[in-house]
């Protein structure tokens, strides 16, 4: 069978044949105990493969984006995703690791909400994916709960002082997605139209839904 | 603990800092550590609480020098040879030199799937009533237990509102120990922001957390002025 | 600030480790630091408190990974580059190519005995009278500024007692950002350490700081039971 | 002027000369700031050598054990020194920078003093000179206010259950200094021998003084 070198990359079971060149310390000390974990057969080699590959490139923010786009369109399922969102969730086939116990809190004008993890890095894995670096580093989860406004501020969110903000941090095994509110002049798009305008960042309260027609 | 881990309120960090392109790995082996990580805490020698204890138990300046996946690493080896799982001269060769340790489980290739889409819940029968009710006034215990705790420095001594009584749940100070889940009635709290960081601090927020039955306390009732 | 330098409860550093001859310096550069900090101290273009500052406000993770004179060389470095007395490159490069900046005093070799062995004072004048009398309950209010405090995290919030009043002294928190020495009452207050660090925390001990009047509010009489 | 090596280490004015051979880059960097801060007519290389010279040599627990002895055999002085220590300490010719503010507490059989700095490194010099790296450390500056019994179990001193432990914590310009308990069995001493038996870290209340007549 013909490999060329992007097939090797993602799919050679010696996944790190191709990288013996520049190997680093860090590289090399991991290798070593995956090789020892994996030969006194604590872990299979396939579930590696089969946990990076679902967790790199399967649960993503789209999964999230749907679930707001939903929220937006249907009262109804609205009412259930804020009463008691797992269940809600898992209407739309979402769940799972990370997100055993979904809360979803809702934008108003009156308050924005903003999640957090100051102790380590929980996140709504199954509605989000992993965390971006910023949000398990100590400058996000030193500051969001003492100036939330300054750090909404560095990420070029600038709320009227009459809106308040909640942050949540999630210090226990419930995790959170914020609803933002839906922007307006969305109308006339449907579900999938509204989902593309939903950002990661919104689902945190870092940021806001994308306004309609922007350019992306 | 009172370690490198509990940052809320801390100044000195400096501005966040977004990636441009924010990869979910930034190196070939994070995603293994990443991996090993998840399939060993399936092995049922520790659990997730544990895996957080060990983390946060890296001296404070190793772990705010340590990027995120490289205190994965740390601990996880901590864990491992604590738990006689490998010898340090195993997990420094990279070769096997003594017989595997018994687990309870082995996470297969084909289990990924279905058991991480499904999840494992950590909620639990409590026997007890919930001592707290929404709405109810109660205090954040003073706390500063050596071993793993999730009640943050922040919050402690002060007096917040309870706002959601959740149900059980495995209680990670005795868990993380691997004492038992203990499971406790778990709480949302929410404090107001003055109340937390004082009256010049920036106005016009909230913040709660998480708290589990035992790091909260009644409020005396107040006075009539 | 709430940095890497307020570091009363903190866990995890572990074992203190005296040394077996315990020097006063650990390499020749430690001596040249010393002296450097102490010599640009007197030239009056910055304050002990400026430099307290300049020190925590190192990132924490590089606070507690660099060794104490490493800490001062660091603090000194910015400091000398932030009121322009030297450039970057003149430091990179040992190598002066600019003009020195005018300083108030210099220190000169012989004037140093006579000068250390009388000292620099703290104590100023203060016109308003003492607000608290020893023996007075005060609670140590919650403050969390971004800038230089002396009043560690982990007695905000707790009530203690006032024990000695002290007078008038420079008031480190205006003074470290060359606002101005704006003198106040200091007082020693005592804490019961249970009340610090909770029921379960270590019995029979009390602890107690230097705290500024404006760290300090009246604590409301109790109820009567 | 013959020299041999010893009086090059201590009096050559070009103090790297000798140490060419295995500079750091610590050692460059500190140089490169010195030379700049030296030729700028910031800092007289006359004052370095004397604090140096004062610091490293001159200024050390010696005197405060002068400062302990006294008050052992002298009630007046002790008196003296427990309501107002800075003049007190002055007649015996000690003081200056870093004490300018001095605190002298006794400990007796109800209460054992501690003194620590958890902010940074405060320290009485003119009574014990700089400070050991433990005392600026973070395990001694973390620990001590929060379980002082377990401290001072790692020094070896394990004091009666119904002995309380008062923690000072050196948060302003007061700076603090321990009288100990005269030890048994010196009744015959004089201050002299007294002084000998008072070592740094009973007057830091992280050790007791020595009993007489011991292997010192």
């Amino acid at each position: 069978m013909a490999q060329n070198h992007q097939d090797q990359d993602h799919h050679d079971h010696d996944h790190h044949a191709h990288e013996e060149s520049e190997l680093s310390p860090m590289d090399l000390r991991v290798r070593a105990l995956e090789s020892v974990l994996v030969e006194k057969g604590y872990v299979d080699p396939a579930a590696l493969d089969a946990l990076i590959e679902t967790y790199e490139t399967k649960v993503g923010p789209h999964n999230g984006a749907r679930v707001v786009a939903r929220a937006w369109v249907d009262p109804t399922f609205r009412a259930r995703l804020l009463a008691d969102a797992t269940p809600a969730m898992r209407e739309l086939g979402i769940g799972g690791r990370g997100g055993e116990h979904m809360v979803v809190v809702a934008n108003t004008p009156e308050t924005h909400n903003l999640v957090v993890c100051t102790l380590c890095s929980c996140y709504p894995w199954p509605v989000l994916g992993l965390p971006p670096v910023w949000y398990k580093s100590p400058p996000y989860r030193s500051r969001a709960v003492i100036e939330p406004r300054a750090v909404l501020g560095e990420f070029g969110v600038t709320l009227p002082a009459s809106q308040g903000i909640r942050v949540w941090d999630s210090t226990a095994e419930l995790r959170y997605m914020v609803l933002p509110m839906r922007p307006a002049g969305t109308a006339g798009l449907d579900e999938a139209a509204l989902a593309a305008l939903v950002t990661r960042d919104a689902m945190i309260g870092t940021g806001l839904p994308r306004p309609p027609g922007g350019a992306g | 603990m009172n370690g490198g881990q509990d940052l809320g309120g801390m100044h000195g960090f400096g501005p966040i800092a977004p990636e441009a392109d924010e990869p979910r790995f930034h190196a070939a082996w994070e995603k293994r550590v990443f991996g090993l990580a998840m399939a060993m805490g399936y092995t049922g020698v520790w659990n997730l609480d544990a895996s957080r204890s060990a983390r946060e138990a890296l001296p404070p300046g190793e772990y705010l020098t340590s990027s995120y996946y490289a205190i994965w690493l740390k601990a996880l080896e901590r864990q491992v040879r604590a738990h006689e799982l490998a010898t340090l001269e195993e997990l420094s060769s990279g070769t096997v030199s003594t017989p595997p340790a018994p687990v309870a489980r082995v996470l297969k290739g084909e289990a990924v799937e279905p058991l991480f889409a499904r999840g494992f819940p950590s909620d639990r029968p409590v026997d007890a009533p919930a001592r707290f009710a929404a709405g109810e006034r109660v205090r954040a215990r003073i706390l500063n237990p050596a071993g793993h705790t999730r009640l943050p420095r922040y919050v402690r001594g002060h007096v917040g509102t309870v706002e959601t009584v959740h149900g059980g749940f495995v209680f990670p100070d005795t868990n993380a120990r691997l004492a038992g889940e203990a499971p406790q009635w778990l709480y949302t709290v929410r404090f107001c922001g003055r109340d937390l960081w004082g009256a010049e601090a920036e106005p016009g927020h909230a913040v709660s957390v998480n708290a589990f039955e035992s790091y909260l306390e009644p409020v005396e009732p107040e006075p009539v002025p």
